[in-house]
């Protein structure tokens, strides 16, 4: 067996986390390098990977396969794919950034208790996390996606529960009480979740005799398997209402608001850009690969659900007024759009909804960190306490504009490819349930609108008059992200070419055909 | 008289006696290599006895100390001669005359008996926790256990230095009991394996230094309604017996699935009449139940949990319910599995009710040790629903899952006589308030076995929950593994909150002090979180060891 | 006359100790109607014994009864114990722990 | 030859990038930066031009294909640029005139510290217009149809501190985003209809398809143009927008932008040509708004105002000839080029009279201002006189020539359709005049600020006054020029085709009628504020003028319906999600808890009571295995 590549990229983080958790407390400062570090080669060796990948190849490449639990028929297989390499290649990318803007977030208030090492326990756990979420999108066995998918949840219970945002100090009660509250909302809700799961996924091996991806997938095309319509159905649910949690769709969403409002900005990155993906990524390779027939059986009311997540979403975005809490409103519209991708099984559709994991990554960590900066400096999330801080800090205000409007998926910013196919996708095959989510685009500027309108401009807020501009540190944060969704805007191909032989592959899976156009008129 | 007697080590020379008098006496038959485990023990026990008789009292904390980890290493290192020897799989048999199985489960369960036993024995052995009294190093026994508590005879004690090493010959003995109890191969070695590991636990809750009172209330609840379950299974026994005219279990089970067909018109209303199969069935099921702590059997748990000594508690959790479930196990899958149809629809109730009363009862608990107490009960029912499965997967599983468990649950306890104030362990949740603060590694060390409880992948409760809920869907189980992870995400609710106090909370200014404890107690919590994270991670090995155990001998 | 009207009788023994345990507050009482039952049991055993014509049954019995001078001592023991801290011998004072 | 099309946006393009990532080093020398890149986007414009003049009237057309842009299975969208003979007249008016605004903004923002980021804006805008019309296919188009949106946003909230500016800003994106909704939508339409969206492929098999499916796209074409072009039911941005400074309502919101619809509509003639229902909306629309413009130009004091209400009106008309087919197309393009230069030099005008009157900009404090700023005066005054279409100049030829098409749509359609776009020009008379009057003549009307300033009417600056000038010239003799000998016909004629059709009426007569109702506009307007002094406070008005001085009451449709009725739904929505769906989950689990106190107290510390559980379990456990063998 040639190079484990793939172990490599996610034992690398692991290892950094340990490595960063093991630094004494005095020095800080070397912990976070130290993580800083390990997340840039977990980067190159994603690259790696990236540039490892033929498009052209076989379903899953750089496969690894190893015995691990054979008493649960589980084994230790990895292998990528299209969608695997793009979220894999965003989740390395965008850990550094989390990391940097993240820099001073884990500061202890206080330096008393000398074994209490915070810097170093924040680092660490999302260097955890980036590990668990790197393996996950790896994984061909689904009993090792589950247990990290699972696993995942305490790092993050963690971040979100014990570094919460410093724009309320930390000694204040209700705050902590909050913030407990919402990660201990966070951890239950996707523990349900992951349990429901638990049963389907016992239920799985129970009919299929395997945990393996290929194998099932095999048997399911040479017919040595056979599932009873209403088995594959039940187990379906049991999966999809797991990632359904996650991604999150309605009417399971509402832990998001509080966790990503409560948590700092880089660890709600950290939640919505990337954890939540593994939610989407399974809905496309679990549910649709392991369950087509019943995730065809599904789709009408998921294609529902999705809709009233976006007009939903969107909506509720409007009504806030926490600076996080509309993000986090904001990506459950975005959610809403992926899984309305990933459900109306068209090449376009899925294609885009790949795309859109990973541009809703970028753009949302581009307006979220910058965000971040803004209430640090403020010391509120209350959008009422700011007010023309385009005219103390240009770049800051330029920059939060630029992510905002990748948000409305503005063309020529990375997100609106995505949208965009996702809407062509979803019209081709159900034309109301496309002319519903095109509302979205008209409440997608609303939001992002208000709240640039309220923060950035007006006359100058007194409590804001002194706001310092981004720093070198935060430039260093918001530019390259800019860059990325200009880049990936203009010319995603790098990115079409990898994902759309996977979606071929999904779309066999599910055996469906893109609805031909009436008029043969391309030339 | 009829021949009908099956031979048993108790009766042997019955049939002969009444046959021909005065014939020559035949000695039993016995197996001493296959039993040299228990022997050891019991042998270690009257030792100690007799060290409490002979040696000087400063010696002898030592002495019993040194023998108690001597006995139950050396018993350990014959179980593991024995599964060496392949008694656990080709050689497994019937010893002494039927009345005991050496087989695959035996041995299984026997080695984890005895590295419970083992690890508790450090907690029981520890003296750093509580500041010393009159500079004599004290553990968390009562001085003089018979003295009032706070009187002068008991100052009296304290001053002069008295200990109760006791306690180790008492564990022992109660080991040796632990140790046939899932061996039983008749109905009455089980009904002594019971009443042998149930007394001395009954003396042990009532002995705990600090809150003496609530130790004894705890002794008393737990003799007076263990007596009281030892009397159904007793009665139970009768009514087996009288049904089957015989107590060995194989006999039994033959006379169930009707192999034996001459049967004595004069016994027609008796022998073979499935009332007193049933009902004596049913009241064996009650008292073994009682004795894992299933609902509605398990209200003496909590209190007993709580008011135990802590390494009592730990020692008792695991063990107990080992060597409990080992014994249900035998008897449903050797001595009635022609009862599987009639007991399967109440075992499911049971299960059901105990899963989700552990779990839901336990979100309102405030007092940690309770709140593990409640946990237990949950996990009891998780290890029924294994038990129900009535596969080969089923027993392995079960096995595996008792194999985990009690360690996590040891563990637990051993770090939760860590944390102590004024009035010693300080069990009430609020004062674990920012403990994660003060004293980050306990917090981490009790959080994993708290997420192994939950069942969080990547520790050994994850492992052992989908073995157990494998085996229950493979053996048509499915509502029950669905009940069984709704319990579980209730559960995690109450496992979480004490995270969240421990790490998100603010620590309270007259907080707990995390008492820095000797390497006994260490090596105690070491062990746990190894275990914990091996079967989480790794568990193949043991998984096979429980696969290929998984047999019980006929 | 027929062994089974023995059994009838083991059975009403066995329920009047059990009512007894449910019913009676003083500890010792209680503790009696406990040994009621073991013996209910031994003379179920006997009778079986009896008509099932080998012996197993009154060993069982004889065992019984070790086990119950075991538990007596042990009972007691505690019992005692228990009496000297709290003065009182009835079974519902000791409830401390509860909830 | 048609590599040099790319430059034509890199230039802009360019010039946004640096100017607006440059930082405050550029501040001194950012203007002349900007405004140089836009001449030489001008001059490539030029060159290409006259490249295209040497070529045949068949394959002017010029084609260039970049690189594949969203490559996915059964989807080709590409980033590729089609320069025809319409594209190719965009391209001249956007650059040509764009230069000369941004010459004109170099004065006219000389006292702004932002100036910098003004010219970055500036460039942003046209780089985005020209790949709106430079485009070869629909998204591509959309991008530019949303890069000038945003541009526009930026250039209206300019002056961000002022809350009016930032909402008016606000407010144009988000009418603009209904209009895009409708334009992806059709984009969407020709993808499942004919698998692409290349202009090519689609126009060519547009008959092929089914008449509702054409309409559906037209239609969906035309709420766009409304969103873009300002058109009811979309005009309402309009009039808000110009809170942004003067160079930018002159360049965006008058001259170009606002034209894309127009634009849009004409390039998609072979759809709207097939599906006559749409076509009929599109003139419905155009008249519609061609009325409502008039009206509110009519009653606004605020100079910027009225003009933004002209300028719906102006397009109006162009949506009417665009609306007529082949008939109107070349016309409704030529009036937008006319417009393009009379408009922008009325609101270079306008923005210098503001410069020199401490940015007043309210009618009726002017007066008499001919004396103190003759070159605006004349400049201004030309421009009048092309929009009111005087005889001879621009405006003459290009509103005439739409007034006949209007008529030779024939029947009462055609009846309609020309009578409301005479009346049109009568109104346009009448409010023009009525600018014109108020502004230049009568008796000066100006007091104090609030600060005691009296405003010093002044000329503005050469860099202001030289654009102006140039754009006079423009209204003057464009239209001529276009319209001898058909010149502009011609031209355009390969690109959009173009139908004679026959009107009932003789061009003569048609012209007639115009020259008629421009003089009762006139008339009016001289009577009502020629002959009596203007009163400086607004009299009441009839409820007309009421109506119209609050743009006929459409902010308060929006505010009462839209606004409000958003407002509700989303705090409602906001209580729902709380209350009901978070609602669900906690009373799930408070009544868990709930459950949990309840069973506790069963735990009552009796060893008796235990008992009695344990002997009741017994017993049940006893009952049901019996029963389970009974049964």
């Amino acid at each position: 067996m040639s190079f484990p590549l793939l172990t490599a990229t996610a034992a690398l983080p692991a290892i950094g986390a340990i490595a960063t958790a093991a630094v004494p407390a005095a020095r800080r400062t070397a912990a976070k390098w130290l993580a800083l570090l390990f997340s840039l080669g977990t980067l190159v060796l994603a690259a790696v990977v990236f540039l490892r990948f033929e498009p052209g190849g076989d379903r899953y490449q750089l496969t690894e396969s190893r015995a691990w639990i054979a008493d649960f028929g589980v084994r230790y297989e990895l292998g990528v794919d299209g969608i695997g390499v793009a979220l894999l290649g965003l989740t390395a990318l965008l850990i550094p950034f989390v990391i940097v803007a993240a820099w001073h977030d884990a500061d202890p208030l206080e330096t008393k208790s000398t074994r209490w090492r915070p810097t170093q326990g924040f680092f660490a756990l999302i260097l955890m996390v980036e590990a668990m979420v790197i393996l996950s999108f790896v994984a061909t066995d689904v009993f090792l996606f589950y247990i990290l998918f699972e696993a995942m949840l305490i790092p993050m219970y963690f971040l979100i529960g014990g570094f919460g945002d410093r724009a309320h100090a930390g000694s204040d009660e209700s705050a902590a009480t909050q913030r407990s509250y919402a990660a201990v909302k966070f951890l239950l809700y996707n523990l349900a979740g992951g349990l429901i799961m638990l049963a389907a996924v016992i239920g799985l091996y129970v009919v299929a005799g395997s945990f393996s991806l290929l194998e099932i997938a095999e048997a399911r095309a040479n017919g040595s398997l056979e599932m009873a319509t209403s088995t594959e159905r039940w187990l379906f649910l049991g999966f999809f209402f797991a990632f359904a949690v996650k991604a999150p769709l309605w009417p399971l969403h509402t832990w998001l608001p509080n966790a990503m409002g409560e948590a700092t900005a880089p660890v709600a990155v950290l939640i919505t850009a990337i954890v939540d993906k593994v939610g989407t990524f399974a809905m496309l390779r679990f549910c649709l690969g392991l369950f087509p027939e019943a995730s065809k059986w599904a789709t009408p009311v998921v294609i529902t659900l999705a809709l009233i997540s976006i007009v939903y979403g969107a909506l509720l975005a409007v009504g806030q007024r926490d600076i996080k809490r509309l993000i986090a409103y904001a990506s459950i519209s975005h959610f809403g759009f992926i899984i309305l991708g990933i459900f109306a099984m068209t090449s376009q559709g899925q294609s885009g909804a790949t795309l859109y994991m990973v541009n809703h990554g970028i753009s949302t960590a581009a307006l979220l960190l910058v965000a971040g900066f803004l209430i640090t400096r403020r010391g509120s999330r209350l959008i009422a306490d700011y007010g023309g801080v385009q005219k103390v800090a240009p770049v800051l205000a330029g920059t939060f504009l630029i992510g905002g409007l990748a948000t409305l998926s503005l063309p020529g910013l990375a997100p609106f490819v995505s949208e965009f196919l996702v809407l062509v996708g979803t019209f081709s095959a159900y034309p109301v349930a496309g002319i519903i989510a095109t509302s979205g685009i008209v409440l997608a500027a609303l939001y992002v609108l208000v709240l640039y309108q309220r923060t950035m401009t007006g006359p100058v807020q007194e409590s804001v008059r002194s706001m310092p501009d981004l720093r070198a540190r935060e430039l260093a944060v918001a530019v390259p992200l800019i860059a990325v969704l200009i880049f990936l805007g203009v010319f995603p191909k790098p990115l079409t070419e990898v994902v759309n032989p996977a979606v071929e592959h999904t779309m066999s899976d599910v055996q469906k055909k893109d609805p031909q156009p009436e008029v043969e008129a391309a030339k | 008289m009829s021949a009908t007697a099956v031979h048993s080590l108790w009766t042997t020379a019955s049939g002969v006696t009444a046959a021909a008098p005065g014939d020559s006496f035949t000695a039993p038959k016995i197996e001493y290599t296959q039993l040299m485990p228990v022997l050891i023990i019991v042998v270690a026990a009257v030792l100690g006895i007799l060290v409490e008789a002979f040696v000087p009292r400063r010696a002898r904390y030592h002495t019993q100390l040194f023998l108690t980890v001597v006995a139950v290493a050396a018993s350990f290192a014959a179980i593991v001669g024995l599964a060496a020897g392949g008694y656990g799989t080709t050689k497994a048999q019937i010893a002494a005359m039927g009345a005991i199985a050496i087989d695959g489960p035996t041995l299984f369960l026997q080695g984890t008996i005895l590295l419970v036993a083992m690890v508790a024995v450090f907690t029981f052995a520890e003296r750093r926790l509580d500041p010393s009294s009159d500079g004599n190093r004290v553990d968390s026994f009562a001085a003089q256990p018979g003295a009032v508590p706070g009187g002068e005879g008991e100052k009296a004690a304290i001053r002069a230095g008295f200990t109760t090493t006791e306690v180790f010959p008492l564990l022992l003995f109660s080991v040796a009991g632990l140790l046939v109890f899932p061996a039983a191969n008749d109905l009455l070695t089980l009904f002594i394996a019971l009443e042998v590991f149930s007394l001395p636990l009954y003396l042990l809750c009532a002995v705990a230094r600090r809150k003496r009172l609530m130790s004894q209330e705890a002794a008393v609840k737990y003799f007076l309604l263990g007596a009281f379950s030892s009397a159904f299974l007793l009665f139970g026994i009768a009514l087996i017996y009288g049904y089957a005219g015989s107590l060995s279990y194989a006999a039994i089970a033959n006379v169930v699935d009707g192999s034996v067909l001459e049967i004595d018109p004069a016994l027609a209303d008796t022998m073979g009449n499935d009332a007193l199969l049933l009902i004596g069935g049913a009241m064996i099921l009650t008292g073994l139940l009682f004795k894992v702590g299933a609902v509605p059997f398990h209200m003496w748990t909590p209190d007993v949990y709580q008011g135990a000594p802590t390494p009592v508690t730990g020692f008792m959790a695991a063990a107990t319910k080992v060597a409990a479930f080992g014994a249900l196990l035998r008897l449903l899958y050797v001595a009635l599995p022609g009862l599987t149809w009639d007991l399967r629809p109440v075992m499911w109730a049971v299960a059901i009710v105990t899963m989700l009363g552990g779990a839901i009862v336990a979100i309102t608990q405030t007092d940690i040790k309770r709140l593990l107490a409640y946990s237990s009960i949950a996990h009891a029912g998780f290890i029924l629903a294994g038990v129900i499965a009535a596969n080969p997967e089923g027993i392995s599983s079960v096995l595996f899952y008792l194999l985990a468990y009690s360690f996590v649950t040891v563990g637990a306890f051993a770090v939760v006589t860590l944390v102590r104030d004024a009035g010693g362990e300080a069990t009430h949740l609020s004062k674990w308030a920012g403990l994660g603060r003060r004293s980050p590694l306990v917090a981490a060390v009790f959080a994993v076995f708290l997420l192994a409880f939950a069942g969080i992948p990547l520790t050994s409760g994850f492992s052992g929950k989908f073995a157990v809920f494998k085996a229950a869907a493979e053996g048509g189980a499915g509502a029950l593994v669905v009940v069984g992870v709704l319990s579980s995400a209730v559960a995690a609710f109450f496992y979480i909150r004490v995270i969240v106090l421990m790490f998100f909370s603010e620590p309270k200014a007259d907080g707990p002090t995390v008492a820095v404890p000797s390497p006994l107690t260490m090596t105690t919590i070491a062990v746990g979180v190894a275990v914990t994270l091996v079967l989480g991670l790794a568990p193949q090995y043991f998984l096979d060891l429980a696969s290929q155990a998984g047999v019980f001998v006929r | 006359m027929n062994p089974v009207n023995y059994l009838y009788l083991a059975a009403l023994l066995f329920a009047i100790g059990a009512s007894g345990v449910l019913i009676r507050r003083n500890v010792i009482v209680l503790f009696m109607c406990i040994e009621l039952m073991l013996n209910a049991c031994n003379l179920a055993l006997v009778t079986f014994s009896r008509m099932h014509g080998n012996l197993d049954g009154q060993i069982v019995a004889f065992f019984t009864m070790v086990v119950a001078a075991a538990e007596v001592v042990v009972g007691l023991a505690i019992i005692v114990s228990l009496f000297r801290s709290r003065h009182s011998a009835s079974v519902d004072d000791a409830s401390l722990m509860k909830l | 030859m048609e590599n040099l099309i790319a430059l034509l946006v890199a230039a802009p393009l360019l010039g946004a990038a640096v100017l607006l990532c440059g930082g405050r080093r550029l501040d001194k020398t950012g203007h002349w930066l900007g405004t140089a890149l836009a001449a030489a986007s001008f001059v490539v414009g030029l060159i290409l031009f006259t490249d295209m003049l040497g070529k045949g009237a068949e394959d002017r057309a010029l084609h260039q294909h970049l690189f594949s842009w969203i490559p996915v299975e059964g989807f080709q969208a590409d980033i590729a640029f089609q320069l025809d003979q319409l594209s190719m007249t965009f391209v001249l008016l956007i650059t040509g005139v764009g230069t000369l605004i941004h010459i004109y903004s170099i004065g006219y923002m000389e006292h702004d510290e932002r100036r910098r980021r003004f010219f970055g804006y500036l460039n942003l805008f046209l780089a985005a217009m020209l790949i709106l019309v430079i485009a070869d296919n629909y998204l591509l188009l959309y991008v530019g149809w949303e890069g000038v949106g945003l541009a526009s946003f930026l250039l209206i909230g300019f002056w961000q501190h002022k809350p009016t500016a930032a909402t008016a800003a606000k407010k144009a994106f988000l009418v603009n985003r209904v209009g895009d909704m409708g334009l992806s939508i059709a984009i969407m339409l020709m993808f499942t209809t004919f698998g692409t969206f290349a202009f090519g492929p689609v126009l060519e098999s547009a008959d092929e398809t089914s008449q509702g499916k054409l309409t559906a796209i037209g239609l969906m074409l035309l709420l766009a143009a409304c969103g873009k072009s300002a058109q009811v039911p979309l005009q309402s941005w309009l009039g808000d927008a110009m809170e942004g400074p003067t160079p930018v309502s002159a360049l965006i919101h008058a001259a170009t932008m606002v034209t894309a619809g127009v634009y849009l509509i004409v390039r998609s003639g072979a759809i709207f040509n097939a599906a006559p229902d749409a076509q009929l909306v599109v003139v419905i629309v155009g008249a519609v708004t061609l009325i409502f413009g008039a009206i509110v130009g009519c009653a606004k004091d605020d100079i910027k105002k009225a003009l933004a209400g002209s300028t719906m009106s102006q397009i109006g008309y162009m949506i009417l000839a665009a609306g007529l087919g082949p008939i109107g197309y070349i016309f409704a393009i030529m009036h937008l080029v006319t417009h393009g230069f009379f408009k922008a030099g009325l609101f270079l005008g306008a923005g210098s009279v503001m410069h020199g009157m401490n940015d007043e900009v309210d009618m009726r404090k002017y007066g008499g201002l001919r004396k103190y700023m003759p070159v605006t005066f004349i400049t201004f005054g030309l421009g009048y006189l092309a929009i009111i279409g005087f005889p001879g100049l621009s405006g003459f030829f290009s509103k005439d020539k739409i007034i006949e098409a209007a008529f030779a749509k024939g029947g009462t359609e055609g009846w309609i359709l020309g009578s409301v776009a005479l009346l049109g020009a009568a109104i346009t008379a009448f409010y023009m005049t009525r600018v014109m009057l108020m502004t230049f003549f009568g008796e000066k009307r100006w007091q104090p600020d609030a600060d005691g300033h009296e405003p010093h009417p002044h000329e503005s600056p050469k860099s202001m006054t030289i654009p102006m000038i140039v754009l006079a010239f423009g209204s003057v003799f464009a239209g001529g020029f276009f319209a001898i000998g058909d010149r502009f016909v011609n031209w355009l004629e390969p690109v959009t085709g173009y139908d004679h059709g026959h009107s009932p009426l003789s061009a003569a007569t048609v012209t007639g009628a115009t020259v008629v109702a421009l003089v009762i506009g006139v008339g009016i307007a001289w009577a009502m504020y020629g002959r009596k002094p203007v009163p400086v406070l607004a009299p009441r008005g009839s409820v007309l003028t009421r109506a119209a001085r609050r743009d006929l009451l459409q902010d308060d449709f929006n505010h009462v319906v839209l606004v409000r009725g958003g407002e509700h739904l989303t705090r409602s929505l906001v209580y729902v999600d709380h209350s009901l769906v978070d609602g669900v989950v906690n009373g799930t689990a408070a009544s868990v808890g709930g459950l949990s106190g309840r069973m506790r107290k069963l735990q009552n510390g009796y060893a008796r009571t235990y008992a009695v559980s344990m002997f009741g379990g017994a017993a049940v456990v006893i009952a049901a295995t019996l029963l389970m063998r009974a049964v």
